[in-house]
């Protein structure tokens, strides 16, 4: 039956999870992971999300993970966003999504596995300098040269490559018959030719620039083993960490607004809490319903994938809307908090960076809505 | 968490689609259009007739009142078809205002003597709230009733009394005691619009429906009219508030308009070029379908709120708000997408979309306003939904 | 120097012309030229909009007029516009502008002469069924047969057509070399050739579809005696009658906030003037603060155009911004007034009404934003 | 009404800019830059005693006390040349807050002590206004000062002290009469920021400027330090209020954002397309465009107003809001026409625009809530322009 509200189990995930982050996770964590004398990574927050069993939430009991849905997985992302869990987590379950949808057996079985034990950080290289969404504009490319691939090329804007132990690249590939198409190649961090630069963002999250110099890689670095036939399987995971990542921004808004809330019920100025102001009680409204929308619309798109349905549309309407309701509400956040908020001691400018950067990333706004109107 | 509709669930939406594709005649749709501000015609009564048949008048009641018992996820797809399908208007004031409060605080003589001819579609009730000087501020109604033996002397005037020319019954608030604290001293009672005393006088408005202001003089009604118990009105009226959101937070008018407006910017050419293919309507369309999403699950979280026997005062009236701020904005910019054209009225043969736009764009602002305001509302969600301080 | 106060003079027509239109337009009096019965127009008031220089502020002394600039003129639509003037106003304004811009000595005397002094009615033909603003796509022509113009075609929702005197009828035309262009016919209602249709339009404007057949025209209802070379002068005139409507947007959008300033602070509920709401304050501003901006813009645009310069993205800016405020303005009236505003004994919705045909008229908001991307 | 600069306007802006293109060297930005948590380099000093020798802190002051006497266009035309250019900060803070003040309150005494100082840009002042618990309710602000025979004697705490670590003095408002009604025990005093008792604590800001904390322990400072009259500094506070709103609501660096952008999009291609040729960009660009035009057209019409000696203060706040709202929405249109590139800083070598938009996304809630939040602006604008009721 139609439902918006968590399963019991859901509801038991989501307590657990909510009560783990809080406890692990402390606004003061995550500024100082964020200074540049750090990673950006906890591998000791990365231990106990592997022991509890969270980083293979999603993956199959086969390959050493939970078995569980894509929407326990969202649940998952809902509450990580909420405390702004170092993005090591999500590129890496978006490698891992990829190389469900596209890995051979022997792969799943390896990487999976890695990954569910915490033994992988990963991410996926997409974009370049000039393509960040039309892999047609791709210049890195990868020559069969007799059953080598070499690949060369340069990524950016590829988040955690600097800790990746092994990265999924994108690259177009030409076959001995001419076909072309793309490729996903799993190449290690520590293969030869692999350079990389960080990338400064005002997010601190951690993006570089990787370059590929005559990367030489064999047929087990392929994903699928397949070559020119990346498509499709970049498409379904690309759409899974999307509607996830909607998750997360909802879980980072919904976080934002209770802290506002908490913030004007106590705030007192003229000799009452300004939250009974209007004007202020207007705002959060706006901002409740903006991220009461997005989260609706998000767990709708990641349950529908859940059941291997076709959800390009609702995607696309989570982080059309999701983008613009998180931003949105860490600006209103601002403006209700003044100079409070705005000095970093009250860290809600954590938040406002992330939202800026998740809305950024994935496609922003304009790019979802033209997708939907391809569709109309 | 289940986004789709079960099998039944869309069996159910077929069945109403099919039932309304069948009674939804021209010869309907003239008649409804020709007495709009008069009293139903034959067809109507017709049209009505067959949907009480069906027992859809009383689809969401308990067993014990005759009802069907469905959930209120089936009565929003029926709602929301009716809408879609630009079936003719049907009160839900009877049904799903009138009848469950005298579920929840009617007298066992009260559900005996209202609930069946309700349930029949034999009783059309109109909602007797505002006053000239209780608008939002609706506890401050004047309206008096006295009691005198064994009869109430209703004595005042009611406004925006939308079905008033077309009801058998008001719904109505009065003052009982007029010392107590305002919200304490208000009662609800029924009564019928043929009594003496009772003066109708019609009230026409921008959206071209007719509403009414109506004079009570002396009016009598017998003691048993009174709903619930005397001086506790309030509470009734207030708990069937949150159900009238529910009915204005719905979009199925607003997603039929914008299906339709889709279809005329795809086989529109004008300056050379088809309007679905100029990029700026192709980002307002984008941009109206994620709204609409979001509208369509607001509703769907609403209805299975009530199934699941939750609150829904908060969700109900951030609805209300997103999804009458969406009918302007749909009609809004499906008029400017329109062009020229979208000045056009119904009664022009070039009219794309009959019209519609344009009704709707002066229908939205009595859906913004009415129900309580969108200001209220969101003093709602603030205070109920987010728990915010009163002043 | 740069100063967008009035001046003495400017002041003075201000208050003269409010003062009368106040007297003498009555919502009453538009009420009832709008009923299907009555042809929305008034000829006392036109008479003594005439006698007191109105019809000619701009039209040169030597051709009866009053020898003003468009600033004044502007003014004129201004207050005009806040009372809600029917529409032949604006129409036959619009046709002088074209005469100003295209005529000859000959045919200005003769036809300015007599708007000034009130003896005609005029309107502009251009928008066809399937061209509302690229004239490319018209399909009304004027063949030479001879020395004659024979003038074929259908145009649509041209203003007071019913009441013209005579028709600016604006049609591709083709020389004896072949050169293709446009012309602007002067055409006399009682031509034969012509019939029309009214139009049903929400704002009760008379528009009506003009169907010519085969109209015999000659030389002298050529506007300038020059064919295939009317787009300049149309764009100068187009221009400076969109300016001109932005001003009596203003005004409209002006008299809605200060009826509405006036209804809240009378209008009590809970014990206290509802203007006294934060959240009616702060759409009040916001409501303000547009027709402030429109106000602002649209004299930039008239007062540059007065100047003889040029100003395309000045009146693209102000009709952009001017058709959003004005309506959004009736919108958020309606939204104060509630069910008060809302019955038609209120008036308020003659404004809504008007607010949005205006932004429909002259071209969308997204037509002017489309303009200014193109100068970029 | 008249829509141009004169000869001499346009002649004045043009010499401002052929000034900041000769003063502005890479090496004086980066010192700045370097130095921007802590006190002024010595490229600054002399950038700003150039500003001062040339009579420019004192432009718009009355020639008796040593000023230009220069319209408030021509200061306008100064501040948005200043901020277009992207010229190291010139607080206003002494010549458009303090000066006036003296001017229209202060004692000759007054006058004569802190004017000459000012002009020649040897006292820089800080705003001692907020407090942890007085933000926007000002008013209610409890730093004291006692007179102590011929010294005030300060204690309290001052938050938001901006310029606080490289301001000379600061223009402190500190409660003199506290049995007196909130606005009425409240006076205006200058303290050195070298008086024994001062300390300074740095607050981090978001936005990456330094803000400060100060704290007030017995500070000495001479009777003379008051400017006018005791307990009656609320007058000269909210005076100094409507001058500070005009400075925010300059919209020069947000036009300057703007067409650097469009240039950006001029020369940029992603996934094979011009960026300018992208129709959805192309769109915002062009919204863009006539939101700054307003901006532009308010800050006219404020300077216009104040030459033509007219209040301002509903027209100021309306200016402040306008502006600091487009400052947002350009920076955050801008970033996301910037796509990926969006997030990089100015540290990034491969940053659109040296990061300039993702700075003004973070500078911008300070100028919405700086200043007077954006819901009192609208206050103001209602109540004092509009003239509704308060409550």
């Amino acid at each position: 039956m139609m439902n918006m509200e968590y399963s019991d189990d859901q509801l038991m995930m989501q307590e657990t999870s909510r009560k783990f982050f809080e406890r692990e996770v402390s606004p003061q964590l995550v500024k100082e992971l964020q200074e540049p004398e750090h990673s950006g990574h906890s591998s000791s927050l990365w231990e106990k999300m592997a022991n509890i069993g969270w980083l293979g939430v999603h993956i199959p009991e086969k390959y050493n993970g939970a078995g569980g849905t894509l929407v326990d997985l969202g649940i998952l992302f809902e509450e990580a966003g909420r405390v702004l869990v170092p993005t090591t987590l999500y590129s890496t379950i978006y490698a891992s999504l990829l190389i469900d949808a596209l890995g051979t057996h022997e792969q799943k079985k390896t990487y999976l596995s890695r990954i569910a034990a915490g033994k992988m950080i990963s991410g996926v290289a997409y974009a370049e300098k000039e393509a960040l969404h039309n892999p047609d504009c791709f210049k890195t490319v990868a020559r069969k040269v007799k059953d080598k691939w070499i690949l060369t090329g340069e990524k950016m804007f590829v988040q955690n490559a600097h800790l990746a132990d092994e990265l999924i690249v994108i690259a177009r590939s030409e076959n001995d018959d001419g076909k072309e198409g793309l490729t996903a190649f799993l190449v290690p961090n520590q293969a030869e030719g692999v350079s990389m630069k960080e990338q400064k963002t005002f997010g601190k999250d951690r993006q570089s620039v990787v370059k590929f110099t005559d990367v030489e890689l064999d047929i087990t670095h392929v994903l699928g083993n397949r070559t020119e036939e990346a498509e499709e399987g970049l498409a379904v995971a690309m759409n899974q960490a999307t509607a996830l990542q909607c998750l997360e921004m909802v879980g980072g808004a919904r976080k934002v607004i209770d802290m506002t809330v908490k913030y004007v019920s106590e705030r007192h100025q003229f000799g009452v809490p300004i939250g009974s102001f209007q004007a202020v009680q207007h705002h959060l409204a706006n901002m409740a319903t903006a991220v009461d929308g997005s989260r609706l619309l998000a767990y709708q798109a990641v349950s529908l994938l859940s059941e291997g349905l076709a959800a390009e549309d609702e995607v696309a309407m989570a982080k059309a809307y999701a983008g613009e309701a998180y931003k949105s509400v860490t600006v209103m956040a601002h403006q209700l908090w003044g100079g409070m908020g705005y000095v970093t001691e009250s860290d809600l400018y954590l938040w406002s960076n992330r939202a800026k950067a998740t809305e950024l990333s994935f496609g922003t706004r304009d790019l979802h809505l033209k997708k939907l109107a391809n569709n109309l | 968490m289940e986004f789709h509709l079960t099998k039944e669930q869309l069996a159910w939406k077929q069945e109403v689609r099919n039932f309304l594709k069948e009674v939804i005649t021209p010869e309907l749709l003239a008649e409804v259009e020709r007495n709009k501000r008069g009293k139903d015609g034959p067809l109507e009564r017709n049209y009505r007739k067959q949907i009480s048949e069906k027992g859809w008048y009383s689809m969401h009641w308990p067993k014990e009142y005759g009802g069907l018992e469905m959930s209120a996820m089936d009565y929003l797809i029926f709602n929301e078809e009716v809408a879609y399908m630009g079936a003719p208007f049907i009160s839900n004031i009877g049904p799903s205002i009138v009848a469950p409060s005298l579920f929840k605080f009617g007298s066992e003589e009260n559900k005996r003597k209202w609930l069946p001819p309700i349930k029949n579609n034999e009783f059309d009730f109109a909602l007797g709230y505002s006053e000239p000087n209780s608008g939002t501020d609706l506890a401050s109604l004047q309206t008096s009733a006295v009691l005198d033996g064994d009869e109430w002397v209703i004595n005042g005037q009611k406004v925006w009394n939308s079905f008033g020319h077309r009801s058998t019954h008001q719904w109505l608030a009065v003052r009982t005691d007029p010392s107590a604290p305002k919200h304490r001293g208000i009662s609800m009672m029924i009564v019928p619009m043929d009594a003496p005393g009772v003066t109708i006088v019609e009230q026409k408005t921008w959206g071209g429906h007719r509403t009414n202001e109506i004079f009570f003089d002396n009016v009598r009604v017998p003691k048993a009219n009174l709903i619930g118990e005397v001086n506790r009105g309030w509470l009734i009226l207030t708990t069937a508030l949150d159900h009238e959101r529910v009915v204005m937070g719905s979009s199925g008018r607003t997603q039929r308009n914008f299906e339709d407006l889709v279809k005329f910017c795809k086989h529109t050419v004008i300056d050379g070029e088809l309007l679905i293919n100029k990029p700026e309507i192709r980002m307002k369309l984008a941009e109206l379908k994620v709204e609409l999403e979001v509208a369509r699950l607001f509703g769907y979280r609403a209805a299975s709120m009530i199934d699941l026997g939750k609150d829904i005062s908060s969700e109900a009236s951030m609805m209300k708000v997103f999804a009458t701020e969406l009918r302007t904005k749909v009609s809004d910019y499906g008029m400017q997408i329109l062009d020229l054209y979208g000045q056009l009225n119904k009664d022009d043969d070039l009219a794309p979309l009959q019209g519609e736009l344009e009704q709707q764009y002066r229908l939205a602002p009595f859906h913004r306003f009415g129900g309580g305001t969108n200001e209220v509302q969101r003093n709602i969600v603030a205070q109920r939904g987010l728990g915010l301080p009163r002043r």
